[in-house]
């Protein structure tokens, strides 16, 4: 994911902003690709995995 | 079965693509339709390959397409099927919306509205997500008045909401929305064989065939933030 | 010469029935699409031979139809084409609109729009007579991309107001609609002869009046008042 | 033209309530069709021909 889409996403929770924890980023792209990390809800602390770049926003219940 | 065991099966075998090429002959021409200009962002609900947002990115019709899918197969594909970088897409469910309001300018939905766990709860995030003026263009092949779509429930493990074509108006109506169009797109391209090769496997007749496609089609349905 | 005299003299000599089956194989596409309820109230602008007010009214789509033309010829014409008692005509001017504030549902206008003397003028009086969720739909087979179109103007003794798709769409904004959808209909069923039959009298080519018809066919923009 | 879409006109001019003057009507049809007559603007004045069954809501200047 591109660092751009955190200007519209929120928890999907309480439609809190989320936080953006890097943990991993290519780099070999015009835009900075974050490929892993975190997204962490400043409100009510639900965290969201980034994971081959792509953030996951379902619901903690609905992720497996 | 939830959303995510039925769909990753579908993206892991391939059907994702399938489905793109058969849902293509009726989603150009709802997305053609789109009032979108160029500094736009467009969502994409239950996206699957991604198709559309990558559609609308390669005419330079917007700014950023996403595409939210409910099964993170999907969405692995589709993102392996672009490069460009106002292309994002994530996971997510219909009934919670990762998105803040008034944050995109039209959503875009094929073959898919009608799998949310709860309709209306998703008419109203949509609502919710999109900016005054914005759309929610919602195309469906499943829905009451298409008699040959009834049997699909039986084949996926993921519960479906059968609407006929005035549900659709009303609920939108109930969620806020004022509706603009609604309209039966036609499907003209797909192969229907000549007279003599009925009954196959899967019509008993030509003219079951040709309803569903060519006089059926897809749904449309506009829907208007006032 | 004005529009009362231009069409008075078009409707003397049959010219509205022949516009009427022309005008049927885009306009029928574009009518289907809007979204009517049996209790709606409907306004054609331009109504010409009055044919789209008998369609929705022959369908049991809306509870009344009613059509304005600035011709009095055109409406007495129009009149004498049905005896139901829900459908009226009344001679009228697009600037000047002899309609209370939000008292259509929807209004329709094909081929008719663009000989408005001042179209924002005339889309502003649209605005205000139509509902909060009142649409226009506004179909034209002369616009800017239709190249084919441009030189009508010197078969017409009305000045005509050639937009593009986009100055379409900015003018209804401007006028405080929401644009919900932006389309080309083609025309699929004039008859067009084959290539050994060009030139005709109106088209040097075959591919020029393919153009013309199948793919610019008719512009439609929907507009929904907030 | 039947009474109900007095409901719905106005002057074209100064968008005010306009009084039906019926001269002529036919009630051979289910709904009274009122034939001949004018539309008077209870504001301005201004006056507009019912005639043949049609009213003419054409600004005066535009009339002829
Ligand atoms: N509740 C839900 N939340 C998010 N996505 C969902 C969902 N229910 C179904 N989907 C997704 O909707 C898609 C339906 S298949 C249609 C895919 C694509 N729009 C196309 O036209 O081909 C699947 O990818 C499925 O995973
Ligand atoms: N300024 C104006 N006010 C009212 N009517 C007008 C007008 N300018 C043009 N018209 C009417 O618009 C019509 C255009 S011809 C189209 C007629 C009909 N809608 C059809 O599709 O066949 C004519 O009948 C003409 O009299």
């Amino acid at each position: 994911m591109k660092e751009t889409l955190m200007d519209i996403l929120c928890c999907p929770l309480d439609k809190e902003t989320l936080e953006l924890e890097v943990t991993q980023t290519d780099q070999s792209q015009t835009e900075t690709e974050i490929i892993d990390g975190e997204l962490v809800c400043a409100e009510c602390g639900t965290k969201y995995p980034i994971e081959d770049g792509i953030p996951n926003l379902l619901p903690p219940d609905m992720r497996e | 079965m939830g959303v995510r065991e039925e769909f990753d099966a579908w993206a892991a075998d391939g059907r994702d693509k399938g489905m793109e090429a058969r849902h293509w002959h009726t989603a150009k021409h709802a997305l053609a339709r789109m009032p979108v200009e160029s500094g736009d962002v467009v969502l994409d609900l239950g996206c699957g390959s991604g198709y559309a947002g990558r559609a609308l990115r390669e005419t330079g019709a917007v700014a950023r397409a996403y595409g939210l899918d409910g099964s993170p197969e999907m969405v692995g594909n589709a993102r392996s099927y672009t490069d460009d970088p106002a292309i994002g897409y994530v996971g997510g469910d219909f009934n919670a919306l990762p998105f803040t309001d008034d944050s995109i300018d039209h959503v875009w939905s094929m073959e898919a509205f009608y799998y949310a766990a709860d309709p209306h709860r998703t008419l109203s995030e949509i609502r919710r997500i999109l900016r005054p003026g914005g759309t929610f263009y919602c195309a469906v092949n499943f829905y009451e008045e298409n008699v040959h779509s009834h049997q699909w429930q039986e084949f996926i493990d993921v519960e479906m909401t059968r609407w006929s074509r005035e549900e659709y108006r009303a609920a939108f109506r109930d969620a806020g929305f004022h509706v603009a169009e609604q309209d039966t797109i036609p499907d003209r391209e797909i192969d229907i064989p000549s007279e003599r090769e009925f009954p196959t496997e899967e019509w008993d007749t030509r003219e079951a065939m040709v309803e569903r496609y060519r006089e059926y089609g897809t749904l449309l349905t506009v829907g208007v933030v006032p």
